[in-house]
């Protein structure tokens, strides 16, 4: 473990003021560290990584790491992140959006660049609320929870993410948390691994903004909550129906191996330069 | 062949109903003579869901000068290959503006004062493909416009229609020119440019 | 089985300017090493009874703690006392 | 990789399709759009001839929002990219423009202007997004518009904007409209040789010492494609000169007004009008788009008949023209500003004019290009 650390600190960028702009105990800190060592993992060159992040909590992140960052606008890092992408596949793109971010205002073009499996690795961090705006519904806010625009009960349901995903077409769909940190790791290294799109939902507790509303005392209290919810896809499907409500199956969901939408791009065009010769 | 002549916004509609080819015809003929013949040439034409089913038209000026005002206002040469495109444009003609009708489709001119030629059934009868009637009648108004010669006008058939299909409209095109020639023969003398 | 972990072998360092005070560290502890201080930050109380699981140093949110092996200490890595793998149930 | 030496050719050609051509001159070997009358003609061509280039790359995005962020985000890579729209589509834009404005991303966006508001007449012109194009997007921004009157000055004014874009890190908008776009006329496409490309300058300096949006004299920071070891932040939010989130108010003032400056300070070199018979004119016709056709044709009618009549068609329509607006203003006894909207250059000349020269307005919003005998009238009028 010692080097884990000293290994984050390699990747951050010490021109900027830590600690970071992120709440205590709040789960991004514990997304960036894991982001970082799958970076590593893989010996990517920081020069070669793209971080595209929205706008919201996680759209803060971007700015603390030493790779090429955008910080883009509200729920379109995915569209920056195709132009990137299609115009240089070489780069390791990797957007991180919120649930607001990538479902509600962004949800268009998760869906699309889901459908059309360009090489983007995209991390959603799930906290069921609009952290940075000051706690109002998120498209996954549970039904019946308080937010500062449900204060008498959310009455929607909310999105499942995975199920959208793999419904969208994404060739890798997986679910963590952040309560997990080293199954995190080995899900996002997994993920930046592979061709086409491939997206890891992440759940993250949001204790400044959903926990006080919905009768969690502390930070600690909604990891706690999280551990006892979380359950791995095979004990889910273990699970009977009477069993399952809150609890919340992770690992990975789908996995194809599809080629990216730039390699298709790539063959087209040799294929059209081969026919001209 | 013939001289290059001088043109003083010479205004051509060509109409007719969606599928006819009265576009593409609009895009061979304002080729040939903007990049064949070398005249200043304005196309435009109707766009849109009207563009589809019923009426179509494409627009020419043509121009021995730069054109400033790029539409028709009054029409020296009307081409109409529909009723209803003839009943719709005619009242757009100039006094002394010419029509030139396909006499398969086109059976109730407005005034005895005009040409007309079967393009339609020139199409089906001696190429066999009536989607070639816009190239039949390319033919016959390269013989009645006395500043068109047909040697740019097959060149413009040629950078303007793949070449699997261009065998066949090379074909259709001799054949309107050709009947035109016979049918009309004091076509281009009867022009009278303002 | 994993065999029992062994205790003793590391340090636990702790960052207090980076910490602030969330206190995962010290509530998922599973040797009790860390304690919130007076000042509200993760203070290591009980360097002796950590077992390198690596749990504190992975989910530190804020990247202020740090655990090192000791100078000539055996280097070993505990199981994750509360890590979930694919595999298994990760409640457990 | 140069670009291949092509000899000068001729077509005869769309504005739309010499828009394609002018771009794939400039450089341009990204777009990214979504389908909108009548604009669509461009992103058909851009999908036909892209990926028959060495690195030329077309996308079909869900909407115009994510056209544009592609659109910036293959900009940001070191592509010359563009997008084209028309109205509605522009309205979707405006978020990604002014964060291309912020983050000061080379593009071109070509908007086909069509009758509005909202869906309007998709089929007929209109010049109705002259002050969306200026003012569309939030906060307080310059941005480059340029416009073009006939088939030849969409291929040359496409080149314009991607040189400009380039050489001031800036999105340039394009406005055209249905008439223009829509015209077929013979376009000559010059060669390579003798066609002026410029392309952004890239960091000269080793990556550590490099400052992304430092101020210099031009106030035009160099600019590294994303992966060549320049790595820095972008973001949309006020940055200090090292792209890093700012409210400290020495700092955002300083970016407001370089962005400002990198512009205003080059007027000279942005404004692109054609003069015709001022220098004796008593009534000067200011015109631009479509509409400039017209207005040639009725200043020569004017002219033979015996009235002192001059014409200033504007190519470049942000930065406004006023220094040569103002001169025709001492000059000139009235002003007549026909468009195909309710007024929306007149304001702009009216402001330059200060109460010194009549203007007349000739305005059409009913889908149809204001023709030269009326406008032969209001000149006559004058």
């Amino acid at each position: 473990m010692s080097e884990v650390t000293q290994l984050i600190h390699h990747y951050l960028r010490h021109s900027k003021k830590f600690p970071h702009v992120f709440c205590p105990g709040c789960g991004h800190g514990i997304v960036l560290g894991s982001l970082i060592r799958s970076v590593h993992a893989l010996s990517l060159s920081k020069d070669d990584v793209v971080l595209v992040a929205g706008i919201g909590c996680s759209g803060r992140m971007a700015v603390y790491v030493d790779f090429n960052t955008l910080h883009t606008t509200h729920g379109r890092a995915l569209t920056f992140a195709t132009g990137i992408k299609t115009a240089n596949p070489k780069l390791k793109v990797i957007v991180v959006m919120g649930d607001g971010d990538a479902l509600s205002i962004g949800g268009n073009h998760l869906i699309h660049a889901a459908r059309r499996n360009v090489g983007i690795t995209a991390l959603i961090l799930n906290n069921n609320i609009y952290g940075m705006t000051g706690g109002q519904s998120s498209p996954t806010s549970p039904d019946g929870c308080r937010t500062t625009t449900a204060p008498h009960g959310q009455l929607e349901a909310p999105f499942d993410t995975v199920d959208l995903l793999r419904g969208a077409g994404a060739n890798f769909v997986a679910r963590g948390t952040v309560m997990h940190a080293k199954m995190l790791d080995k899900l996002i290294t997994t993920a930046l691994d592979r061709p086409g799109f491939n997206v890891v939902e992440v759940l993250t507790p949001c204790h400044t903004q959903y926990g006080r509303k919905n009768e969690f005392k502390t930070a600690v209290d909604m990891y706690r909550d999280l551990k006892k919810r979380s359950i791995s896809l095979d004990g889910y499907s273990n699970l009977s129906e009477e069993e399952r409500p809150n609890r919340v199956p992770i690992g990975i969901f789908e996995q194809r191996d599809n080629r990216g939408l730039e390699e298709h791009y790539e063959q087209m065009r040799q294929q059209l330069q081969g026919g001209q010769q | 062949m013939k001289s290059p002549m001088q043109l003083n916004r010479f205004e051509i509609r060509l109409s007719g109903t969606g599928g006819q080819g009265v576009l593409t015809l609009g895009r061979i003929l304002g080729h040939g003579l903007a990049i064949e013949h070398g005249y200043y040439v304005t196309q435009t034409q109707s766009y849109g869901p009207e563009a589809r089913g019923g009426a179509s038209r494409a627009d020419l000026v043509v121009n021995s000068q730069p054109i400033n005002y790029p539409k028709p206002e009054q029409l020296d040469f009307l081409v109409a290959l529909s009723q209803e495109a003839c009943n719709r444009y005619f009242q757009r003609l100039k006094p002394t503006g010419r029509l030139f009708v396909d006499t398969t489709l086109v059976t109730q001119t407005p005034s005895n004062q005009f040409w007309g030629l079967p393009c339609t059934e020139i199409a089906r009868e001696k190429i066999g493909l009536v989607q070639a009637t816009n190239i039949v009648a390319l033919g016959a108004l390269t013989h009645v416009l006395p500043f068109a010669r047909p040697a740019a006008m097959k060149r413009s058939l040629e950078a303007n229609l793949p070449a699997k299909i261009l065998e066949l409209n090379l074909k259709a095109f001799t054949a309107g020119y050709n009947q035109a020639r016979k049918d009309i023969p004091d076509g281009p003398t009867q022009w009278t440019f303002s | 089985m994993p065999k029992k972990p062994k205790k003793g072998n590391t340090k636990v360092w702790v960052y207090p300017d980076w910490c602030k005070g969330c206190g995962l560290c010290v509530a998922f502890c599973p040797g009790k090493v860390l304690e919130l201080n007076e000042q509200g930050k993760a203070e290591v109380v009980h360097p002796e009874e950590c077992i390198n699981c690596g749990f504190c140093e992975l989910h530190c949110p804020d990247f202020a703690i740090v655990v090192t092996p000791k100078e000539g200490a055996e280097q070993e890595t505990a199981p994750q006392a509360h890590e979930g793998q694919t595999s298994a149930a990760p409640d457990c | 990789m140069s670009p291949k030496k092509k000899a000068t050719r001729e077509l005869f050609a769309l504005g739309n399709e010499a828009v394609v051509e002018g771009a794939l001159l400039a450089g341009c070997s990204y777009f990214a759009g979504y389908p909108i009358t009548p604009s669509t003609e461009i992103a058909e061509l851009m999908s036909t001839r892209l990926p028959a280039t060495e690195d030329g790359v077309f996308l079909q995005m869900e909407d115009e929002i994510a056209s544009l962020g592609a659109v910036i985000g293959a900009s940001l890579a070191g592509r010359k990219a563009m997008t084209a729209t028309s109205g509605p589509g522009f309205s979707l834009m405006q978020e990604h423009l002014g964060y291309a404005c912020m983050t000061e991303v080379p593009l071109v966006l070509v908007n086909v202007m069509r009758g509005g508001p909202s869906t309007g007449l998709p089929t007929s012109p209109a010049q109705g997004d002259v002050q969306q194009a200026r003012w569309g997007t939030h906060g307080d921004h310059p941005i480059i518009v340029l416009s073009a009157s006939n088939v030849q000055q969409c291929l040359d004014m496409t080149v314009r904007a991607f040189n400009f874009a380039e050489k001031y890190r800036t999105p340039v908008v394009l406005l055209l409209d249905e008439v223009t776009a829509h015209t077929r006329e013979k376009v000559r496409v010059p060669s390579s040789s003798e066609c002026e490309v410029l392309s952004r300058i890239t960091p000269s300096m080793p990556p550590e010492w490099y400052v992304p949006y430092e101020d210099s004299m031009r106030g035009v920071p160099p600019m590294p494609p994303l992966g060549s070891g320049y790595r820095f932040h972008v973001t949309g939010l006020t940055h200090d000169e090292n792209g890093y989130p700012t409210s400290k108010t020495d700092e955002v003032d300083d970016l407001v007004k370089r962005l400002h400056r990198k512009i205003d300070q080059f007027f000279y070199d942005i404004q692109v009008v054609h003069e015709e018979q001022c220098e004796d004119a008593e009534v000067a016709v200011i015109t631009y788009g479509c509409v400039a056709r017209s207005a040639h044709l009725a200043v020569q009618q004017a002219r033979e008949k015996g009235y002192k009549v001059g014409l200033l068609e504007l190519n470049t329509l942000f930065p406004f023209a006023r220094s040569a607006v103002e001169r025709l203003t001492r000059q000139c006894r009235a002003l007549v500003v026909p468009e195909m909207n309710m007024g929306q250059i007149s304001r702009e000349v009216k402001r330059v004019n200060n109460g010194r020269a009549q203007i007349l307005t000739l305005n059409r919003v009913d889908g149809q290009i204001v023709t030269p005998g009326e406008l032969l009238k209001t000149v006559i009028k004058a």
